[in-house]
């Protein structure tokens, strides 16, 4: 049995001693998409804490990192196992959310010493929530023209500005931003990455409701808010260094979480039109809507293909290729479409906002098609995404 | 396959003056942030009554109506100018409701009993008669309802469920489509609100247009009430008109989001520049503009050929609603698309366009209906 | 009877009494379309000359050209009502072709009166045939982009270079050219409009074939072409005035033309899918099929009547209006996709470049759907003209 | 609906190199400028019949049948990356032609008599064998033929026209959909070219693919020359194989399309800059590269699940090809459009990109036909 057998054992085991009964089978289709912890948690199942409080013990919340911050040391490939292990029996991850997902491993490359012992463990243990302070009202898509100000007083910088689409910041702790701490002549420069307690004075949050109703997002508002220089991450004005690499952590997430079901899309379509349309013994009756619904499917599966494909080119060694610079667009605009169907399946059906005289899957429908519109915009918009295609995988020369 | 006829497609005088009339008007009085208190449970109507009397004053309800019956004896050409403007702020008074759904099968049908009920108190204003033809999972086979009617006395009763009914909480009586069980034929009914087994209740749609599930218990409905027992030509050439109409409803809304997009295009700077100089962008609003002038040509063409009575008129009506469906719904996408995530917010107007695009499309006949209308007018 | 009346009656009398038998009936969507005239001209059916000469005498060939150079000097109205009678009896125009259309509007607006009596009467007459020497093989869409050189020596200009997509010049006995006589920083300068007699030495003539087969058009090399002075039309250097007054006579044209038979497209759609597609009595069976027709029916009518209200809003006296910047990007997209949509309905029956196994009006299409791929290029390809409807009409700003 | 099976999309070493010797090969050989020598009246064959012997002692006839008959033995995605390089050059040698199309049913069907006669010529490159489908009016109803045979003797009789067969001028047998009288069901019989009764006339196509009409009067088919008599599974099947191998060199002439044209929008200037560098360009060249990237996944899955004889092959058989339709018509009519004028003269290349498109799409299964199996298969 080679070693990575014999981790696997070790972590069924494990897993079956002591993962709570209660959240098998919960994930990841289920209704609990893991604990986010942080200090202004709601009250919570107390199997959800016991969960994470094995795993940390072990350093299974956050298995890859160093086990001097909480982590497990373990390889990647290990993790893969303790992740694959914990799927097949259907838990979910024992901390989840942007401390785990984002501000951690950033940390881990560019933060210092005393920053990594100070923030890793909580996160890891789930004890501080973080969100993301990147985009602000007037930047959209160029993501430097970062206006949000950080001015040196002594230790501290005070910070005046905005930030926006900071998504739970009504429920975080802390806060990791960028700052403009200098105007130099090209917007890059001069950005600093700057991480923030929440509970300083002169923050404050506000929710903001989308077209599909409520939402995580939130404005977050500074107003002369001392932070302690040693909060920066990385050099002071070298912060889109800091904050591009976190980027890449997002990004990567983006696409491959549409492909997660294969074939998800088609059945939830065939599903509707089940409901909403005429059938002829095993077929559906109208000929163009079959149609329609194949097409969709049809480009939903070489997508997840795609992803597959991508996936095998990374397992062999290989550089995971200009394919990958594709995912985000072909999935947004691919899910867009497919809620676009739903709703012509649906038709009247799926006008509603609220009952009554609505089905509550044909009104969450419809909130996830409006909803759905988003996702070509945020997360860097099909617009960034084709420019990016034309010019980093084509080559197409810059608009003089 | 017909020829087509010939066909006035630009207002006259008139018609542009009342057109400008109806755009100042619902500028100043009912711009689109409106619909946020609208939207609210605690405004029952959705739309403002005494805005909409003013309308009436200035004589929007009676255009339609022949003079015989106290109203102004128009056409659909100056309908469609008013509606056009309403449309640009999404403005939900009920005047396509009244004018057409509700007004034009009273007109058409075989009572003139109910002409003489109804008409007048429609132009002035201080009636609502609307049209409640949709059912649960009937989806576009409009024809055959499963509401029916049994003779009953010297009458019928009616018995059913009606969903989505415009303005079903304001209005005083209902046009109801239904099954005759005697003649085994679509039939249409006038019943009247406050009827005995009626009862309305109110949906929240996503456009935030107020309208009602309408049941109808044992209801009686008297010989007089009776609009056809025949009714499908008077359905068809109802649901004609209501679709021209919407679809002028839907070309002002088209061109409105349209415009403002075009204006945030210009104004919004990203990379040091406006965004409307980026030629992705603009070669996709002009796609847009394209469109909508294709659109605002059929929506005319229509109007002008239910004027003019040619035999043209129910193709024009299909190519109109079709064309207004799609147009509409990809200009509210990409007006969303190009806002980027500003108008993504429940803030921002241009939302609203979008959810009343899905709602609009999917009245009075969905773009596959009005393709296969076509088609078979055809002869194909 | 108002004067435009009883012109009316005058105009039957005169077409009654003097237009040939056997030319009534064949145009405009007949086999004939008018006279193109021009020393190299085939032997031609005598009736076709002789309805020339009747014409040409009134000054009917080219009735709104002043007398003196062999119009008939009619308003606008008035020349509209006599091709509403010559169409009402199916007779084609005169004589037709560039001159006509092209070339004699802008003799008129920019000629001096030499220019005006030397060539205009020849083209009312159809004695010579023109053709049009705008593009060259590096200029493209970039019209501006003149390299053909024209360096002046004495009271002439030697003239060396290239122009490409000269309809029928292998046909023609002059050609007019953009040429550039200098070098300027702005390259819309330094262009001269120039009339060139094709029998000149030194000018070449070479077919172009295209993907659909032969063609009309032909590359033009000129070598030390030697051409008199007097046949710059405007100023030296000042020919994109001209040129660009010309370009509007051909774009206006393009648009209207495909309106011409309103609904034919549907039309042929149909009688192609009655030949080629399974029918269900009244009805054809593929709904899917049906869909698409109707679609492209539906957006051919919407284009119609387009048409028709930028014409009644021209009547009504008031500007063609920002609508007629839509006309050729609509119409040549419209005609692609009716070309594409009449392929998809033959099918296998459509795949045929010459016979045996493939009936002639099949071929025809097939030849007809790869000559459209040019429309949205030729003419202002679809990316001018949506630059276009970009700035002029939505007044976007320009890239920087 | 099934789940996804495991599936292997990489080529391994061997199947690397492979198709990048062909790649090499085709590139050195047969560029796409030699169809305007081989689509003549003087080139009856098509095709260079000494390149293809030059590919059959490289094995690429071989490749797919098994050793038993002398083959190789291999996969289809070993022929796949083959067949991908010669689709970059639309090389017409006959490659798919004899490999799936003739070789195919052969090897499945019910005659060990039929596969010890071909299948060693087919892997030598000495005989070629073609599959005769298309009828004239049958459009994608194959499994209905006019042809038909009905029993004589101790064999049949085939009667009937087929169109557009591959290849048809030179093979040396037809494979045959037709009809058998007896069952009446589809039936597929081997025909020897040379056969009393068979004539062939040559057709021009727009592809200049070497085609023909091949009738069959009163031809004598022997017992063991009957493939199948209830053959809806063997046709079936064979059309599954083959519409992949036309799919990968669908995909290849695509991605050679697409690549010349991004070379094209580097290397043209228009208004002082490479058109490349207009982003109305750029974003529809991106989003070509996205439809090639999932084009490339559906071919190689679909190849895969053949290889690993997974039950969901006929489904990714369906999605490969129709993707390759839409894919390919769309990158051959952007290629031109992005080319300007040049794009549209015979002189350039890529109009033979559109012309093979537009026949490829019509070829075992237009994109239609496929989206109703997948349905089908789907469920729906």
């Amino acid at each position: 049995m080679s070693e990575l057998e014999s981790f696997r054992m070790e972590v069924r085991e494990f897993l079956e001693a002591n993962a709570p009964r209660s959240l098998r089978g919960t994930s990841p289709s289920g209704p609990f998409d893991g604990y986010w912890g942080g200090k202004k948690h709601p009250p919570v199942d107390p199997d959800v804490l016991k969960w994470r409080d094995v795993c940390y013990e072990r350093g299974f919340t956050a298995p890859t990192w160093p086990k001097e911050y909480g982590g497990a040391g373990l390889s990647r490939k290990h993790a893969a196992v303790l992740y694959e292990e914990m799927r097949a029996l259907g838990l979910p991850r024992p901390v989840v959310g942007f401390g785990f997902a984002m501000i951690g491993p950033t940390l881990l490359e560019f933060g210092n010493e005393e920053q990594k012992h100070e923030h890793l463990p909580k996160i890891a243990r789930g004890e501080i929530r973080w969100c993301q302070g990147y985009s602000e009202p007037n930047a959209g898509s160029d993501l430097a023209n970062v206006q949000m100000k950080a001015e040196r007083d002594g230790d501290e910088f005070i910070v005046n500005g905005q930030k926006t689409w900071t998504s739970h910041a009504d429920k975080s702790d802390w806060i990791f931003c960028l700052v403009r701490t200098s105007q130099e002549d090209r917007k890059q420069r001069g950005i600093t990455f700057l991480l923030v307690d929440m509970e300083s004075e002169g923050v404050s949050v506000r929710n903001i409701d989308l077209i599909s109703g409520s939402s995580p997002f939130c404005e977050t508002f500074f107003e002369n808010v001392r932070v302690p220089v040693r909060n920066v991450v990385g050099q002071i004005g070298d912060g889109w260094t800091v904050g591009k690499a976190l980027l890449q952590h997002e990004r990567s997430n983006i696409g491959s979480s549409i492909g997660r079901q294969p074939g998800s899309g088609q059945r939830e379509l065939v599903e509707k039109a089940r409901h909403h349309l005429y059938w002829d013994g095993k077929r559906l009756e109208d000929a163009v809507m079959r149609e329609k619904i194949a097409a969709l499917g049809m480009e939903e599966e070489a997508f997840q293909l795609t992803l597959d494909r991508v996936a095998q080119k990374a397992q062999a060694g290989g550089n995971p290729g200009a394919e990958s610079s594709i995912l985000k667009v072909v999935a947004t605009e691919l899910k867009q479409a497919r809620y676009e169907l739903g709703q012509e399946i649906a038709g009247a059906a799926g006008l509603g906002w609220t009952g009554p005289g609505f089905s509550e899957s044909d009104l969450e429908f419809t909130r996830e098609w409006l909803r759905s519109r988003a996702n070509t915009i945020e997360g860097g918009s099909s617009e960034i995404q084709r420019n990016i295609i034309a010019k980093r995988v084509l080559g197409l020369p810059d608009a003089k | 396959m017909a020829e087509r006829p010939h066909l006035n497609l630009i207002a006259n005088a008139e018609q542009k003056m009342l057109a400008e009339t109806a755009r100042k008007l619902v500028e100043e009085k009912a711009p689109v942030e409106r619909l946020r208190e609208l939207r609210k449970p605690e405004h029952p109507k959705g739309f403002s009554r005494s805005l909409y009397s003013e309308m009436a004053e200035l004589g929007w309800t009676a255009l339609l109506i022949p003079e015989a019956y106290d109203g102004l004896g128009l056409g659909l050409f100056d309908l469609v100018g008013v509606l056009e403007s309403l449309g640009r702020e999404l403005a939900p008074e009920p005047l396509l409701t009244s004018a057409l759904l509700g007004a034009y099968p009273i007109l058409e049908g075989e009572s003139e009993a109910l002409r003489q009920r109804f008409l007048p108190g429609i132009a002035s204003g201080d009636a609502i008669v609307t049209l409640a033809y949709e059912e649960e999972g009937l989806r576009d086979y409009y024809e055959r309802p499963s509401a029916s009617i049994t003779a009953y006395n010297a009458g019928y009763v009616l018995n059913g469920t009606k969903i989505q009914v415009a303005d079903a909480l304001v209005a005083d009586a209902f046009v109801v489509t239904c099954r005759s069980a005697a003649t085994d034929s679509l039939a249409m009914v006038l019943v009247e609100a406050n009827s005995d087994g009626v009862s309305i209740e109110r949906q929240y749609r996503v456009d935030s247009r107020v309208v009602g599930i309408v049941r109808f218990e044992n209801v009686d409905v008297a010989e007089d009430e009776v609009l056809s027992l025949e009714a499908v030509p008077l359905f068809n050439k109802t649901l004609n008109r209501a679709a021209v109409g919407l679809s002028a409803e839907m070309l002002g809304a088209a061109e409105k989001a349209f415009e403002d997009t075009i204006a945030y295009l210009k104004e919004r700077v990203q990379f040091d520049v406006p965004i409307g100089s980026f030629q992705a962008l603009q070669h996709r609003a002009a796609t847009l503009y394209c469109e909508l002038e294709l659109l605002r040509s059929s929506v005319y063409a229509a109007a002008a050929a239910a004027d003019q009575a040619e035999e043209a008129f129910p193709r024009l009506a299909a190519l109109a609603k079709a064309r207004a469906n799609e147009t509409f719904l990809h200009v509210a996408k990409e007006a969303i698309q190009m806002h980027g995530g500003i108008g993504m917010t429940d803030e921002c107007d241009i939302g609203f366009y979008l959810k009343r695009a899905q709602a609009a499309a999917w009245s009075l006949g969905n773009t596959s209906y009005h393709r296969r209308r076509w088609a078979e007018l055809n002869g194909y």
